[in-house]
């Protein structure tokens, strides 16, 4: 089976064959013996050429987050045929920086921008309070504040669009 | 004055170790829990628990009318406050005693003595001890702060009057900063501690963070249990402490000591309390703020020491004598804590809430898990992101250090971000291992672990690539109807993957 | 002879602490596993993991030749044997001598000359240390034994030659029992030590079950680091101990500790090392055998001393000096160990393999969890039934009892019967806690602990209706043909009962 | 709905209502209020009057065994029907102590008697071998061997009957 991993330091090509715990992956040039197992919830034992290594899968909306070692990675994994079709079909986060979503739930305690605002880079734009933290979120890039969809004392989930820049 | 039954008006790991405390003392635990809280750690592990609200903390963990009311209808003796929420709220010790419950913790006078930062701060003037120049005073207004900014200079430290743990505290590096840090000052600490006064105080820089536990009982005994330094910091929140200070010798500490022991002696404190002190990079140490309840990182002392810390808070509480003096204290090796926080290092520290569907602590060999999660557990976004304190005790700092690299490795939180990472990058870092620590180092080093790469870069993809691999083998097998007894097996059972069991 | 990488040759809690004893001293690790325990929690925590054949320790954990292979193939240099298994075997330590890898324990003659029990009672005779009467040499037959046990007299004590842990172990009250225990001891012994040589010893009534624990490196100094009391014992094997013994005293530790460090050094011993006595009732002890590995029970020497002992033992195979005295030895408070066996209590004793579905450990102040398994992870027929050490440290021996109590109360197994239910009532019991201890203590207050009852058999009953109402409903709900997505979700969540989450 | 709890030193009746986490049982004449939930892999937690229990439950082939405090329960629950059914439809479990079956998956390390042989009760049977500990079997009572269904060095599964025994 063939994949494509996405990390944020580029995309790999990967190719499975195998079963029963016991697998071959072919990354790029580099090829793989893998004996693998899933020991607990989402944490698995690979051998590799003896080596033995315990990793986190933190499923994490489309993508996943690995720990290994003292590294963690974000890396979305997608079959090769998905793959081609999202990103030959146009992506609709290509203009992600331009939209703040709430990337966690909590409260918003403070507003910094009404529509029509000027903002530059690095402009705080809102505040989320969650776990007994306020959360500042800034400006991406320099832009004019389109929509705000939110107001202090609301409580968002993760996902929520809060804020809308035009470039 | 006999304790029997104690309330415990707190959640997360520090309700577990009070309810810890009071089954080794053969004393019945009170949980209280709020709505979000049924299936939280410390009310599976206490003897009794009873709701008290919303999930909002301001609707149930720092309710005093029902927090007293629970304790009265559990008919509990005692109320145990922990720390945060209303352990540093007189008003609270003094509703608890009016309702006829010890108050484990110092009387009201001494909480509004040395609690309140601004008190605090004028008693230590009076003793002779040096403190950083700043406001004794909260500032009353925007325009007063901006005045007194002024002649204190920039960069300066905004400071919550009442609490701690970094809660309501911002540095300004200059004066267009500083409406926006006063205002996220006071809606923190207005938050967290139900009152919005900050003073503000020359900042120090590449400070070190050395405090010391004092326990004081009601027969006028006071001692002090050494010292922690807590220099490894991110937001003003502490993330790794220890004890003993690599900078502290046995002659500053018995200054601090003094000098600790001196102030709270002034203020009439009882019960187990800490002064902080800030201590620049000619080893001179200023004095800080009391704070009048245990701390999160009391562990430390405990595993040096040998002294069970919430122990002595019920003993000194029941009226016991501390029995030992100052001579009797006697130090052994060196121990290290690591805060498990619910936040993503690599994502700007963000909060990280969530349900932990895998979960594999650090064990064996002089290795303590302070938790308050276990598998399966929801991670709430209404508390603060505190999971679990990893502690190891070592005969020496860098067995400490070893051992903490070693249990740091063991812990796999699954289903949650966690500050597992950083730890372990921090704790194998040279400055780390050399004690050579400052309030910044966090932040200084924090940039050279992004960039790590490698083989280990490899074997994620490996695991993430099997995971979908696996995902999507599940997918393409018929749906089973499981029968009856299989399907309960199946609820019981993980997953297994790559193999029969 | 700096060590850079360990073979354990062994599985199970002690690989585990092997492993992590390395790891905190920059050692690399390499694990063994047989075909049954590729999973199993040692092979997941070493650096290194390769298999060693089929699941029956004769086919791997016992196979010096396979074990010996990949100890060369992985490139170490040294190899730790644990405990049982090969760990008392001389043929082991010289087979490792003759590959060139370093044996973490005794010279092969020290193992041979203490190992072999008729050997060191030889020895312990010539420096007159005082022993309980019996064969020196082993029953060569049952016609032989027939004879040596009439003139021993009866009850009497049959015990393997080789190994420890209560293996090949027997008493034999009658001249009837005689023949069916001898081939019992025999059969345990050749399965446990691959040595089926047995020799009989006169029976002591209520003994105590003492041992010292020494330290020994190549350069001639000696240490011993205290006693341990074992003599809670259920089928001649411990289940419970601690340090300081209650029965010693400093005159009697002295003396005890004398005469332990006297054998060792006759024999040329290196290494950690326990000469076990047994104490009757008037508190004279007499010598009974030098285990010459590691004990199980070690964790309750290092809690009290502050050395840790496997760390000690890699030093000392490294050939470093101990770099410390007797005066140095300066033990603290007490601790305790309870073992977390998968049996039985109340069905025999039976063994109980099985799968761990749910696990939740001990934790928090002083608690220590010297585990082999964890949640999801198989408990195999093919091995000991030891899954874990539960060692927790108090001030005094009241203290470490009560979190004894504590900790024993939070430790949750599903899906295999353990010894808690046991362990808790003897830590609860006046006998235990006045230090009345003796190696009969368990057999005779297991009947009481048949017949509590009361409102907890109800609680049981709520639990047990409530779980099978679940079941059904589960049962009544139309089988759901799962999303992709959902399906995996499923698998890494644990079901969520009783509303949603 | 209506169960039946059997246990060793009894059998219970007992009715269940309520759902969604929140019961009321009623067992003989008693009635419990219970809040309970499901925390982890067979870890229940109960609130019952404020007083907290965690109880673990352990499927064991039919019945369950339960821990709670420091006592264990074996208890086999059934619907009230099936319990009915069962116990007036002739229960096979009424011979037993006349069949030995193997308790755990072990290995027979020797076999003490042959078909004819007259035992006493207390007597040994056989030996399994399992995690390196030797378990004796003996006769629950006086008879005589009617089967011997196998032999040394065998190695058997739970529930495989071993020796069966005629009064």
């Amino acid at each position: 089976m063939r994949f494509v991993a996405t990390l944020a330091d580029g995309v790999e090509k990967v190719e499975v064959a195998g079963a029963g715990g016991s697998y071959r992956l072919t990354i790029g040039a580099e090829v793989w013996e893998v004996d693998a197992r899933l020991t607990a919830q989402g944490i698995y034992s690979l051998l590799i050429g003896g080596v033995s290594y315990v990793a986190e899968v933190t499923d994490d909306g489309g993508a996943c987050v690995v720990d290994v070692g003292d590294e963690a990675w974000v890396i979305r994994v997608e079959e090769e045929t998905r793959h081609i079709i999202r990103t030959h079909g146009g992506d609709a986060s290509g203009h992600a920086g331009q939209t703040l979503t709430a990337p966690l739930p909590g409260k918003i305690t403070h507003v910094a921008v009404a529509v029509g605002d000027r903002v530059e880079k690095g402009d705080t734009l809102l505040v989320i309070e969650a776990m007994k933290m306020e959360n500042e979120f800034r400006a991406g890039a320099a832009g004019t504040v389109a929509e705000v969809r939110v107001q202090a004392g609301q409580a968002v989930n993760a996902g929520d669009v809060l804020v809308v820049l035009e470039a | 004055m006999k304790i029997t039954k104690v309330l415990i008006a707190n959640r997360g790991e520090i309700a577990v170790r009070v309810v810890r405390a009071c089954r080794e003392q053969g004393i019945a635990s009170v949980a209280v829990f709020s709505e979000a809280d049924r299936e939280a750690l410390h009310v599976l592990m206490a003897d009794e628990a009873y709701p008290i609200g919303p999930a909002p903390a301001t609707e149930s963990y720092l309710r005093i009318d029902r927090l007293v009311a629970a304790a009265k209808a559990a008919g509990a003796d005692a109320v145990h406050p922990g720390y945060g929420f209303l352990a540093e709220n007189a008003a609270f010790a003094e509703a608890c005693a009016a309702a006829g419950l010890v108050f484990v913790g110092p009387p009201p006078s001494a909480i509004r003595a040395m609690g309140d930062k601004t008190a605090a701060r004028r008693i230590a003037r009076e003793m002779g001890v040096p403190m950083v120049p700043g406001t004794i005073e909260p500032v009353a207004s925007d325009a007063a702060a901006r005045t007194t900014a002024a002649e204190i200079g920039y960069p300066l430290m905004i400071k919550a009057a009442l609490g701690g743990g970094g809660k309501g505290m911002r540095l300004v590096r200059a004066a267009g900063e500083l409406e926006g840090a006063l205002r996220a000052a006071r809606s923190e600490a207005a938050g967290a501690f139900g009152d919005s006064a900050v003073y503000l105080e020359r900042y120090v820089s590449e400070p070190r963070h050395v405090e010391m536990q004092v326990l004081a009982d009601t027969h006028g005994n006071v001692v002090h249990l050494g010292e922690r330094e807590c220099s490894i910091q991110r937001r003003h929140q502490k993330l790794i402490e220890e004890s003993p200070s690599p900078c502290v010798d046995p002659a500053m500490r018995a200054r601090m000591g003094e000098a600790a022991c001196r102030i709270v002696e002034a203020a009439g404190y009882v019960n187990a309390g800490t002064v902080e002190f800030l201590v620049d990079s000619e080893r001179n140490f200023y004095f800080l703020e009391v704070n009048t309840r245990l701390q999160v990182e009391h562990p430390v002392t405990e595993l040096v020491t040998g002294i069970d810390l919430v122990r002595e808070q019920l003993r000194i509480a029941a009226g016991e004598p501390l029995g030992y003096t100052q001579a009797d204290v006697v130090p052994r090796g060196a121990a290290i804590e690591c805060r498990i926080n619910a936040e993503d290092p690599f994502g700007g520290w963000l909060p990280s809430p969530g349900t932990i569907t895998g979960l594999r602590g650090a064990a064996g060999p002089w290795v303590r898990d302070d938790s308050g999660v276990y598998e399966g557990c929801a991670v709430s976004r209404f508390y603060d992101t505190l999971l679990a304190k990893l502690i190891v005790w070592g005969a020496d700092r860098a067995a400490a250090i070893a051992r903490m690299a070693r249990a740091l490795a063991e812990y796999k939180v699954v289903g949650v971000r966690t500050t597992i990472p950083v730890l372990a990058h921090v704790v194998a870092h040279e400055d780390f291992r050399a004690g050579r620590l400052s309030t910044h180092l966090l932040d200084r080093i924090l940039p050279e672990l992004a960039g790590s790469r490698g083989r280990l870069r490899s074997v994620a993809i490996v695991a993430a690539v099997l995971a979908e691999h696996e995902r999507l083998g599940r997918r393409t097998l018929p749906p089973e109807a499981p029968s009856s007894t299989d399907a309960w097996r199946a609820a019981l059972r993980p997953g297994v993957w790559g193999g029969r069991r």
